[in-house]
């Protein structure tokens, strides 16, 4: 095996969950791949501007669709890695108690405090978050009261730092912090699934790509997934 | 680009407030930082030094997290501050003009600190043999000779106070009308697949604000050179 | 006494030292060039501090190191003409003469303006000034600012014959109308001599 | 705080390297522009000015995007440079060094231009007399007598260079080893759920490192001034 | 011919008018403060150029607005002593002196030093100097560059008496030895006599 893995550019909340699944493929005696990390958009970019990379891991369908469109993918090599769920947290000393349903009496348990989650109109946590608020009929009266953060773990900041009452993250950022608790899981059909397409470009070369990128749809790769929260696609 | 809508205007009108009101408010202390660090010999300048570089040394993302450390409803400050003066920084307007301040501050600090060590220090015991006060030789003499230096100060601190995105975002996060300033919004559409049409509008609005106020300096500029300098 | 002055100050590794005690309200300070005569005038003026001794100005004391008095410059009330002229770059000539002038003042603007022949000049920047212009500035700033006593460091080097002895003329008549001591450094000893100064001469140590 | 872990050395090496690469390599560029600002009159001399301005107006991403345009495999002059050189900045730590340098050059033109501006210009036609030619007049008497600008530029763009983080990940992403320096690291630390102590450890090494540079650059700074300075 | 100089400038609105053909190898340029003296020299210099006329310096034409000839300042060659001295703060009294030397010089380095009676000064910087001590700084920096004629801007104004003397006769040495042009401006006509040079008036025009 060459020296260098293959360069895989992945949503920058895929980090650590990556990094595990890649010194796991390593360990099989493979390259250790090359991950980069950065928001989802700014890969995207990238992509379309030339970069030379063997896989994009994108933590949402839009920004793989324009790469799609782009024609930066090659072919039949499109595939779901993971699912997750969203949830409503807290932090972990000023509990809320609030049962996520239709009409939940959110803003009333927000008080004179804020609801943070990454932007609702761009970033891939938000828009899900939005959608099911907007789902649960509460979206157009809890709005003022939102704070958008750059992104979803941003977000997960000021809910730890007891800045905002309330907050919309993947389960996964709500199973690794310490400083928040969950107050209820959105019904998965409150918003459309959370889903994280992998896919190979046009400009890769390296032969290692195309086993790595099988090795995260595999069962071994699920099972590092599945370790770090996420659900199967 | 035709007339702005309403929602630009109120980025735009935000973005001008916010970088305007960084500028003032934190001029006078800069100049005051500037000074003792030409003038001044005192143990812990390295220290000062170092700590007016910090925001240009650190990610802005991090100089935002100890913003909202120390200024945030739970943080030192922020708390003292929301309960002695009933002050809120936080998701504020007032919050994006203090990150902007911390960031554009080393900038402002090092050209004031710079016309401050060019300034002819004879001129200033010449103003005292004519029975000037030191406040009164500070204000004639040593603030208009350290002129150019404040005068690139406002340019560049309004300048990096309208282009400030990371810790602003961080900090006050992008609450629509209140810490949306140019930047976030041309962040906010950037992060969206067909935004890119809006990321230049907003671009050619910043540029256009940072083009007038090269415009007001430069005058400005001439207005000084006229006095003052030697010719020949 | 005008002047009482004995002080001690090192330069350069040289000592500078001066012993005057006059009721000549005009001293003329001579000696060759870098003696030590600015270094003294700076003192008088306090813009720096001798290592020891005092220094009496018309029975005003302004340094004395034994009483530890160091009155500051700009409470000194001097007019003081430095041999670099130090003209206030940002300002108009109009601007300096006005930068030191008291309300309480002995000389009239025209008079000044009128001999020293810079009427002409008000509205110009300094460094559009030629060398004796310049000069006479200067000259007009001291003056104006009311001062209880003069320092002239070489006030006249770069003017003219003619103009010169109406300079002196004037300064001469300053001394007749308010009495206040002058101690002027000059390398023209036909001029203090037509002033009727007390002659005080530097010499190099060794 | 004890010693470095290999990766961290690799952080902190490639960090330094492409600051030091950005600053070397733009200030006698900013030299040049600050010149001109300073010196020359030229119709267009607003728009560079402007131009010099725009890293700093607009937000980090923005200036990432526009040289992800112009300097990726598909942009105008990433692909002369690929062609003709066969250099390629994408996902390189020269293009690391590139944007470090793009953001670093509005602060360095400045405070240059600053220097520039506080030069006695009779001094350079005294050097004139003396038969030196306009170059030698240059090196002679106009570089020392700017140097202040120079130093003060250094710093303020090495400083800026190791924080820089929203042009460097949008234009050459987080490469481990070629472009992950310290502010990409700490953000990608700070996106991790216990990336906190990782986070300290960075800030700390880029604080000490920027300390470094400073005591240099005041060191220099006073043996400048033990010549040239007015006293009394 | 030593000088053929004949230009017209206008400064502050005022014209400056010279006319002088001469062999004389010593022109003593006086005239009132602000006439004129200085910009007379910038203009032999090539510091600025004059509207028209021409300036021809021992045989050499500088300036011709007739025939478009312009020669660059630093090849004129020319030894300028400054009014205001423009010493280069950032070097050293030894690097300030050694700025202009040319191989091919004139002058011997310790004879400029000893008459001048500076040799004790070379480590030190501008600032530190006293006023009489940076003219003749100046006057060495200029003396030392082998200039073909000297330009002498009131360049004894702060010397005092015995030392003038001694550069007085420096000066008539050099030009008996080696015979370039000096023009020389001075406030003291004794100084001019004592030289013997042709003495040029300039007046106030209206
Ligand atoms: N800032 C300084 N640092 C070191 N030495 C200095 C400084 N200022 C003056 N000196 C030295 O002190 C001595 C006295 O200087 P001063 O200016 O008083 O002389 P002076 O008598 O006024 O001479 P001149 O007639 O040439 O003006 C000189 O040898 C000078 O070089
Ligand atoms: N840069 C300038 N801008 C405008 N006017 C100037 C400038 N330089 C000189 N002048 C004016 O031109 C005239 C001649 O100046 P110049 O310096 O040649 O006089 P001078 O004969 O050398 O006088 P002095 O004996 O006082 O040095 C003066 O009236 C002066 O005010
Ligand atoms: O996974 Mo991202 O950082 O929300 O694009
Ligand atoms: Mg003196
Ligand atoms: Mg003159």
């Amino acid at each position: 095996a060459n020296e260098r893995g293959p360069l895989v550019l992945a949503a920058a909340s895929l980090q650590d969950v990556l990094a595990a699944a890649a010194l796991e493929w390593a360990r099989q005696g493979h390259p250790q791949p090359i991950l980069s990390f950065a928001g989802s958009s700014a890969l995207a970019r990238q992509i379309r501007a030339g970069a030379p990379a063997d896989l994009f891991i994108s933590a949402d369908e839009d920004w793989m669709n324009v790469v799609e469109k782009a024609g930066s993918v090659q072919a039949g090599t499109r595939a779901d890695i993971a699912g997750n769920r969203l949830v409503l947290v807290a932090p972990l000393h000023q509990p809320v108690r609030l049962a996520i349903a239709s009409g939940m009496p959110i803003i009333r348990a927000l008080g004179s405090s804020r609801l943070a989650m990454a932007n609702p109109d761009s970033v891939p946590a938000g828009k899900y978050g939005k959608a099911a608020l907007t789902k649960l009929g509460v979206w157009t009266g809890v709005a003022p009261k939102v704070v958008r953060a750059e992104n979803v773990r941003a977000a997960l900041a000021l809910v730890e730092r007891g800045e905002a009452r309330l907050g919309i993250v993947y389960a996964t950022d709500a199973r690794a912090s310490r400083k928040v608790r969950t107050v209820g899981v959105f019904p998965p059909g409150s918003h459309p699934p959370i889903r994280y397409p992998v896919a190979r470009l046009m400009s890769s070369r390296h032969a290692d790509a195309e086993g790595f990128r099988r090795f995260l749809l595999s069962p071994r790769g699920h099972a590092v997934l599945k370790r770090y929260g996420f659900t199967a696609p | 680009m035709a007339g702005l809508s309403p929602e630009e205007w109120i980025v735009l009108t935000l973005s001008l407030k916010v970088s305007l009101v960084a500028v003032t408010v934190s001029l006078p202390i800069c100049f005051c930082i500037a000074w003792m660090l030409a003038r001044w010999h005192f143990p812990g300048k390295l220290l000062v030094d170092a700590l007016v570089h910090l925001p240009l040394v650190l990610p802005p993302v991090v100089t935002g997290w100890l913003l909202l450390l120390l200024f945030g409803m739970n943080g030192l400050i922020g708390r003292w501050l929301s309960d002695v003066f009933g002050v809120t920084l936080l998701f504020r307007w007032t919050g994006a003009a203090l990150a902007a301040a911390i960031m554009a501050v080393p900038l402002m600090v090092r050209a004031i600190r710079l016309s401050i060590e060019a300034i002819d220090r004879r001129l200033e015991s010449a103003a005292a043999t004519l029975g000037a006060s030191r406040l009164r030789i500070f204000l004639t003499i040593s603030l208009p000779l350290a002129l150019p230096g404040v005068l690139a100060a406002v340019v560049l601190g309004f300048a990096r106070s309208l282009g400030e995105f990371g810790a602003t975002i961080t900090f006050v996060s992008d609450v629509p009308g209140e810490t949306r300033t140019l930047p976030i919004a041309i962040y906010a559409a950037m992060q969206m697949p067909d935004g890119e049409p809006i990321v230049t509008r907003f671009a050619i609005l910043s540029i256009l604000l940072s083009l007038g106020a090269l415009i007001v300096s430069e005058i400005l500029v001439r207005r000084i050179a006229r006095g003052g300098r030697h010719v020949i | 006494m005008s002047f009482d002055i004995d002080v001690k100050q090192t330069r350069s590794g040289r000592p500078i030292t001066l012993f005057c005690r006059t009721d000549s309200p005009l001293v003329a300070l001579v000696g060759p060039s870098g003696v030590g005569k600015t270094s003294i005038l700076n003192m008088v003026a306090g813009i720096t501090s001798p290592d020891q001794g005092h220094i009496i100005v018309a029975g005003q004391t302004l340094f004395d190191s034994d009483t530890g008095i160091d009155l500051k410059t700009a409470r000194r009330q001097v007019g003081y003409v430095f041999q670099d002229r130090r003209l206030f770059p940002h300002l108009r000539v109009r601007a300096n003469l006005a930068y030191g002038r008291r309300a309480a003042m002995s000389m009239d603007m025209d008079d000044v303006l009128a001999f020293l022949g810079i009427g002409h000049l008000l509205d110009r920047w300094p460094h559009s000034l030629s060398g004796g212009e310049a000069q006479r500035v200067a000259i007009g700033r001291a003056l104006l600012s009311g001062p209880r006593f003069l320092l002239l460091d070489e006030p006249l080097s770069s003017i003219d014959r003619d103009r010169k002895a109406g300079i002196l003329d004037a300064i001469d008549q300053i001394r007749r109308r308010s009495p206040i001591p002058i101690l002027y450094v000059t390398h023209d000893v036909a001029e203090a001599e037509r002033l009727s100064a007390l002659i005080v001469t530097m010499h190099e140590e060794d």
